[in-house]
């Protein structure tokens, strides 16, 4: 008991502290590095309740995906990091206030939970004993919340399609290689044979068709 | 000492309210107001995993790895508008997004 | 009668402006000449229907006449029209103003021409649906929508503060209405039906009725205009082409009268006895006060403008009298004064079309030039002055009558407002027509045919009615004598239902009235 | 189980079905046709949202529900899926020759609205907290992008990211509070949170409420949560602006009423005072910030700001009557928001788009059609009798009277009262003002929108039965 309570105050610990550093660290790469801690010290609460699954989902998609995106841009943009560093928190002590409010009231309700928590067991669909969390997710993830599942396909096909809409460009001058027109290519698209007299050379007809030649 | 779902529940309401905290006080950059919400999303999984332990139900695990697909969806739309504004305007300081005021 | 001759009459009007939509082209002679030809056949053409319906009227019968029922809002109201001996005179009065006004504007409005003729259609249409509506929202939605094509002749064919007199107008109006719309919805919940003959037999609460008869005030009060609120009619009148001042004075301002005679007074009648020392110091402060405003005018629309509210002043007196005379002698009033301002307005109209200032000092000694239009202006000056032997004789008479039964202070106090109505009046036909001929005038022209065309039936019916009232006093009596009926039986089963209350109080509020047939 | 029932089962769904399916292939067409066929494609989008409404339509009536109680399909929902396609079919209308002058032709506009609808569709017929959130996800996500679809342009880029970072926000917060609301009931279904809270609301459950609430004020651009709307509508593309006035509004209001009556029946006053006040307070602002704008897109902005509080008006009455008066509001508000922005639009000097109000001086003789349309449109935005858009304001606040909430109402009618101060402002510049360059030739589309806009909003009156005793069937549905 004692174990899984220290692991509780470890895993919360580095959680809430990172969590406090992605917001308040000046450099956006240490902030996305943080965020990253972030998730997997929440992969590992995720893991102290029993949804393994769930854990190895955030660890894979946020800390391999998103993570990795945000740090791609963070790159990508090139910010002027001094400009970045002045007065980060200049707003720190209004809103150290304010969210300290807002704190106090969410831990009112959590703890107006674990003060009474009369709650009706309406429950829809009981985790099943004896087997493991993937399975137990895996059992309805495909029938019972088939629906859920198609309507997240279609939101990441939405996510899919605003990417390349937003970002992707068709520049000109840009070549391209086209593989099924390599292929396509025969002798006579690409050679000309030409007769050459002897010391006459290549006549005026005859450049000219080797220049179309060359244009192909 | 028992780690019960009271604790699960703090810990999610303090990174609720940095991310929160994160968005409002964020002046300079549009990335971290990104990653905040990141850290509000991450605070509601906490939330339902742990609600769904508690319940003994296996719903709040799919909401939350639905969650999880969304803002998977919502960071790349997210960094796609972010990266099309930067073009434009050379810039993702919060404070330089005052196009339009009134 | 089995053709829906309101209805027709009511939407006749918007027909003609949707001929000329449809007719017209462009802005040439032609279709400025079309626009005015069909607008001036579809007005004569409802007021010739709108004739029939006299002759057909039964004014013995205090029922609605004419009436219509068709399904409308789903069980919230319905599409139901319907005269009786009060409204009957105001849609006459409608249907016969317009083609004058039409005349009127004939030569004077030059520009926009066709759109100027569609608004005053669907103006008609708006006012004579006011004024026959048996429905509480087709009512509400007939009184609001006037507001559209007056706020745009106003605005388009205005004087020089023509856009702030019209968002005034708009405003002000728009602001007073929307409240009795809420009465209305609470009148709905608590009967179940807008329809206004069914309400009239209701017998609503005594809260309900002081908050719904405060939300109506706001409107009709507005409307009419009372004192505080009348700041926007002056700008109104003053900015306004000289045929929508007409419409403004002489029906638009009705609507407000019509109001507390069909819905306060019948549906809220404890609520009107209550608050009748409010209505009778605003009117008093009306007469007084507007007629020293008057006094001080420097602009002759102006100066008719605040002798309207004047009159109108008598007006809420003679119908919170609550008195056979008091009521029959404010709706008397109401008709006179609609031809009486009008025909004023048209005064004003024919100098401001010729010298284009509305500026009292400018005139003098038109009597020279212009002795038919002194003859004119003469009529009805003294009909405005209330001179016996004219239509304003007979109204003004009757509801000081009507309120010196219930309350002699008031009344005594209102007959100040006769004198200075005399004393303004006089000082400005002294100052325009008399005296020496101003040099600018030299070359001023007399009235034409058109303009005598315009005069001569408002003429007539000024003196007709100084002279033998009783047609339009007969048509109303037996629908104002069941209001009053009704108005009395309500607040007496308030008195014996409360047999604590002060009998003397109510003995100097309320006089026994015999019903007079 | 046998795979045809099992069909036949889906068959309440085959609209989102045909419209997933269609959206997909047409996403396929346009990459295979390119560029050039783009045109083509957004018109093949608008029929197939027309081929979508008749489907709506003649699908069986009644209640189905699906998916273990996620979706369900009643009047209410068949209601507010036609108005809502209504507005995207109409919005795509609009956008056709926009997209051609400005440049920005791209299928995928086209069939990201298609998207966009979907979610919106999902949304409408959301009957549990998860299917909720998605539908919602879906119906934001291709909006972000279609905000900042116009990438070269630094403002629709602007407002693009500002509805993304607010829009993400508040999507965070629903889902806050939607876990709350989870925790302390045990269950995401609906008529599951209903049966829970039938004694009355925790503390947290209030909190998961208020959470859940701010999320919707985002969508339907309510006061508190309002503050995107004008930047957003003004920033993006202006058949985008004209979308986002019409379509979400409609979806957000759809599940803003259906959450609330359907899941919280048992804690009425206490998610009522958090309506009255919400909508009170988008009324007053809707009605004062609109006064001092110079641009008209950002007028719309706070007039619909001003409008979401009157629809919210009869939500917070709580009653059949009041989801009535919700639904006639959102028909006519879509109806005349649809003919301004084909106004908009129009405002064209040179093939350039202006957007100020005082380019529309003295329109009323330049383009008088035109100017006479505008002025009714906006006489009845004001709430003018006997235009449409009054009756959207007396339904409401008939449902507001009756259920006793005499200081919204009061409050309600004099907000419009101001309001109407600045719809006359532009009615005034239009018709007393001396006449500007006029604008360039209105594109047939453009006119068809207008004419039926303007027409249905003028003669609505003449016959308002059908839409009338529809919205009553449908608020009936809920109850």
């Amino acid at each position: 008991m004692i174990v899984a309570a220290l692991f509780f105050y470890l895993f919360a610990g580095i959680l809430v502290a990172s969590a406090f550093m992605v917001i308040a660290s000046k450099n956006p790469v240490h902030s996305v590095l943080y965020l990253i801690l972030a998730f997997v010290n929440a992969a590992g609460l995720f893991v102290m309740m029993g949804a393994e699954f769930l854990a190895m989902i955030l660890v894979v998609v946020y800390v391999g995906a998103v993570a990795v995106l945000f740090l791609f841009v963070v790159m990508m943009l090139d910010v002027d990091f001094a400009e970045l560093k002045k007065g980060v928190l200049q707003y720190l002590p209004v809103g150290l206030l304010l969210g300290g409010i807002f704190l106090a009231e969410l831990l009112l309700v959590v703890g107006s939970w674990v003060i009474g928590p009369g709650v009706p067991k309406a429950i829809t669909a009981p985790i099943p004993s004896g087997i493991s969390n993937t399975e137990a997710i895996g059992l309805v993830l495909y029938t019972k919340y088939v629906y859920f599942f198609e309507i997240s396909g279609m939101i990441l096909l939405v996510a899919m399609i605003g990417a390349i809409v937003l970002t992707l460009r068709h520049k000109e001058r840009v070549k391209r290689q086209d593989i099924s027109a390599q292929n396509a290519r025969t002798p006579e698209m690409s050679m000309h044979v030409v007769k050459v007299r002897q010391g006459q050379g290549l006549g005026s007809n005859a450049v000219g068709s080797n220049s179309t030649g060359s244009a192909l | 000492m028992t780690i019960g779902l009271g604790h699960y529940l703090s810990v999610a309401a303090i990174l609720f309210t940095l991310g929160i905290f994160g968005i409002f006080l964020n002046r300079k950059n549009v990335i971290i107001i990104l990653m905040s919400i990141e850290l509000i999303l991450l605070a509601v999984n906490i939330n339902l995993v742990a609600f769904s332990t508690h319940l003994g139900d296996i719903v709040g695990q799919i909401f939350a790895l639905l969650v999880l697909t969304v803002a998977a969806a919502e960071a790349a739309i997210g960094l796609a508008i972010l990266v099309v504004f930067f073009r434009n305007r050379g810039t993702i300081a919060v404070e330089d997004i005052n196009l339009m005021k009134g | 009668m089995n053709w829906p001759v309101l209805s027709v009459i009511t939407f006749l009007p918007l027909l003609g402006a949707l001929l000329i939509m449809l007719m017209t082209r462009g802005n040439g002679p032609l279709a400025k000449g079309t626009a005015r030809w069909i607008a001036m056949w579809t007005t004569l053409v409802t007021f010739a229907i709108s004739l029939v319906m006299v002759q057909k009227f039964d004014a013995a019968s205090a029922e609605f006449q004419f009436a219509e029922k068709h399904e409308w809002l789903l069980g919230v109201a319905s599409y139901h029209m319907g005269v009786d001996g009060i409204s009957l005179p105001f849609v006459i009065l409608t249907t016969a103003l317009m083609p004058i006004c039409i005349l009127a504007s004939w030569t004077s409005i030059q520009k926009r021409v066709k759109e100027y003729m569609i608004a005053f259609l669907v103006l008609e249409t708006l006012m004579i649906g006011t004024f026959s509506a048996l429905d509480l929202v087709l009512f509400y939605l007939f009184f609001e929508g006037g507001l559209i094509p007056m706020f745009l002749i106003i605005g388009v064919w205005g004087g020089q503060r023509r856009v702030y007199a019209s968002f005034k107008f708009f405003l002000y109006t728009l602001a007073g209405s929307v409240l009795m719309l809420l009465a209305i919805m609470a009148m709905y919940w608590e009967a179940g039906t807008t329809d206004i003959p069914v309400l009239l037999k209701h017998g609503f609460p005594v809260g309900l009725q002081t908050w719904a008869w405060l939300a109506f005030f706001a409107s009709f009060a507005v409307k009419m205009p009372m004192w505080p609120v009348h700041t926007w009619l002056p700008d109104a009148h003053v900015e306004a082409p000289t045929a929508g001042s007409v419409i403004l004075a002489a029906i638009l301002l009705k609507m407000g009268g019509y109001g507390f005679l069909r819905f306060s007074l019948p549906m809220f009648p404890v609520a009107s006895l209550d608050f009748t020392p409010l209505v009778y110091t605003m009117s008093v402060v009306a007469i007084i006060y507007t007629s020293l405003v008057a006094l001080m005018q420097e602009d002759v629309k102006k100066l008719i403008a605040y002798s309207s509210v004047a009159h109108m002043g008598f007006v809420t007196m003679g119908i919170f009298a609550a008195t056979t005379q008091g009521v029959s002698g404010a709706v008397f009033q109401m008709i006179s004064h609609g031809i009486v301002s009008g025909a004023l307005f048209l005064c004003v109209g024919v100098v401001y079309d010729r010298m284009h200032t509305r500026e009292i000092a400018f005139y003098g000694g038109l009597v020279t030039r212009m002795p038919l239009y002194a003859m004119i202006f003469l009529v009805f000056t003294l009909a405005n002055v209330g001179l016996p032997g004219t239509s304003g004789f007979v109204g003004e008479f009757l509801s000081l009558i009507g309120t010196f039964k219930t309350n002699i202070p008031v009344a005594s106090l209102a007959t100040i407002g006769v004198i200075l109505s005399a004393a303004y009046a006089l000082w400005l036909y002294r100052k325009m027509i008399f005296g020496t001929l101003k040099p600018a005038l030299e070359g001023i022209k007399d009235i034409g045919l058109r303009e005598a065309v315009i005069f001569a039936p408002l003429v007539i019916l000024t003196i007709l009615f100084g002279v033998a009232p009783k047609p339009v006093l007969d048509m109303s009596a037996t629908s104002i004598a069941q209001l009053l009926d009704g108005y009395n039986k309500a607040n007496g089963v308030k008195t014996a239902a409360a047999p604590g209350a002060p009998a003397a109080a109510l003995e100097a509020r309320i006089t026994p009235v015999s019903v007079a047939r | 189980m046998n795979p045809m029932t099992d069909l036949q089962s889906l068959i309440p769904i085959l609209p989102e079905l045909t419209l997933a399916g269609g959206a997909m292939l047409l996403l396929m067409i346009g990459a295979y046709a390119g560029e050039g066929a783009s045109r083509f494609v957004n018109g093949l989008c608008i029929l197939l949202l027309v081929a979508v409404g008749a489907c709506v339509v003649l699908l069986p009536g009644g209640r189905a529900v699906l998916f273990g109680g996620s979706f369900v399909v009643d009047d209410f929902a068949r209601f507010l899926k036609i108005l809502m396609l209504t507005g995207s079919a109409g919005t795509l209308i609009l956008s056709l020759d926009y997209l051609t002058s400005e440049k920005l032709q791209k299928f995928e506009f086209g069939v990201l609205v298609l998207l966009a609808t979907l979610g919106m569709m999902l949304l409408i017929s959301a009957s549990d907290l998860i299917a909720l959130y998605l539908g919602l996800e879906l119906m934001s996500l291709p909006l972000y992008v279609i905000a900042a679809s116009n990438r070269d342009n630094s403002r629709s880029t602007e407002a693009g990211l500002k509805y993304f970072v607010l829009g993400a926000l508040s999507s965070g917060m629903l889902l806050y509070g939607a876990s709350l609301i989870y925790g302390f009931t045990g269950t995401v279904n609906f008529t599951g949170i209903a049966a829970a809270t039938k004694g009355g609301a925790s503390i947290g459950l209030i909190f998961g409420l208020v959470f859940l609430f701010a999320g919707f004020c985002f969508k339907v651009s309510a006061v508190p949560f309002h503050m995107w709307t004008p930047d957003v509508y003004e920033g993006a593309p202006t058949p985008v602006t004209a979308f986002f006035a019409a379509a979400p509004k409609v979806a957000g209001i759809a599940i803003f009423v259906r959450a609330t009556v359907v899941a919280f029946p048992g804690i009425t006053h206490s998610w009522q005072q958090i309506v009255v006040f919400v909508a009170l307070a988008s009324m007053v602002l809707g009605a004062f910030a609109a006064i001092g704008q110079k641009n008209i897109k950002r007028l719309m902005a706070y007039s619909s700001i001003g409008h979401m509080g009157f629809a919210l008006v009869g939500l917070a009455a709580g009653t059949a009557e009041g989801v009535q008066g919700v639904l006639v509001y959102m028909s006519i508000y879509v109806g005349m928001t649809l003919g301004t922005f084909a106004c908009i639009l129009s405002m064209r000097r040179d093939g350039l788009l202006v957007e100020n109000i005082a380019d529309l001086s003295g329109l009323a003789r330049t383009k008088p059609a035109m100017a006479f349309f505008l002025a009714m449109l906006l006489f009845s935005l004001a709430g003018i009798p006997p235009l449409a858009g009054f009756f959207a304001k007396f339904y409401v606040f008939l449902a507001a009277i009756k259920a006793g909430l005499y200081v919204l109402a009061v409050v309600g009618v004099l907000a419009s009262v101001i309001g109407a101060y600045y719809y006359l402002t532009i009615v005034k510049i239009m018709y007393f003002d001396e006449p500007a360059k006029p604008f360039d030739v209105m594109p047939g589309l453009l006119k068809l929108v207008l004419g039926v806009a303007g027409i249905l909003n003028i003669v609505f009156f003449v016959y308002p039965a059908p839409l009338l005793g529809a919205a009553t069937v449908a608020a009936k549905s809920l109850f």
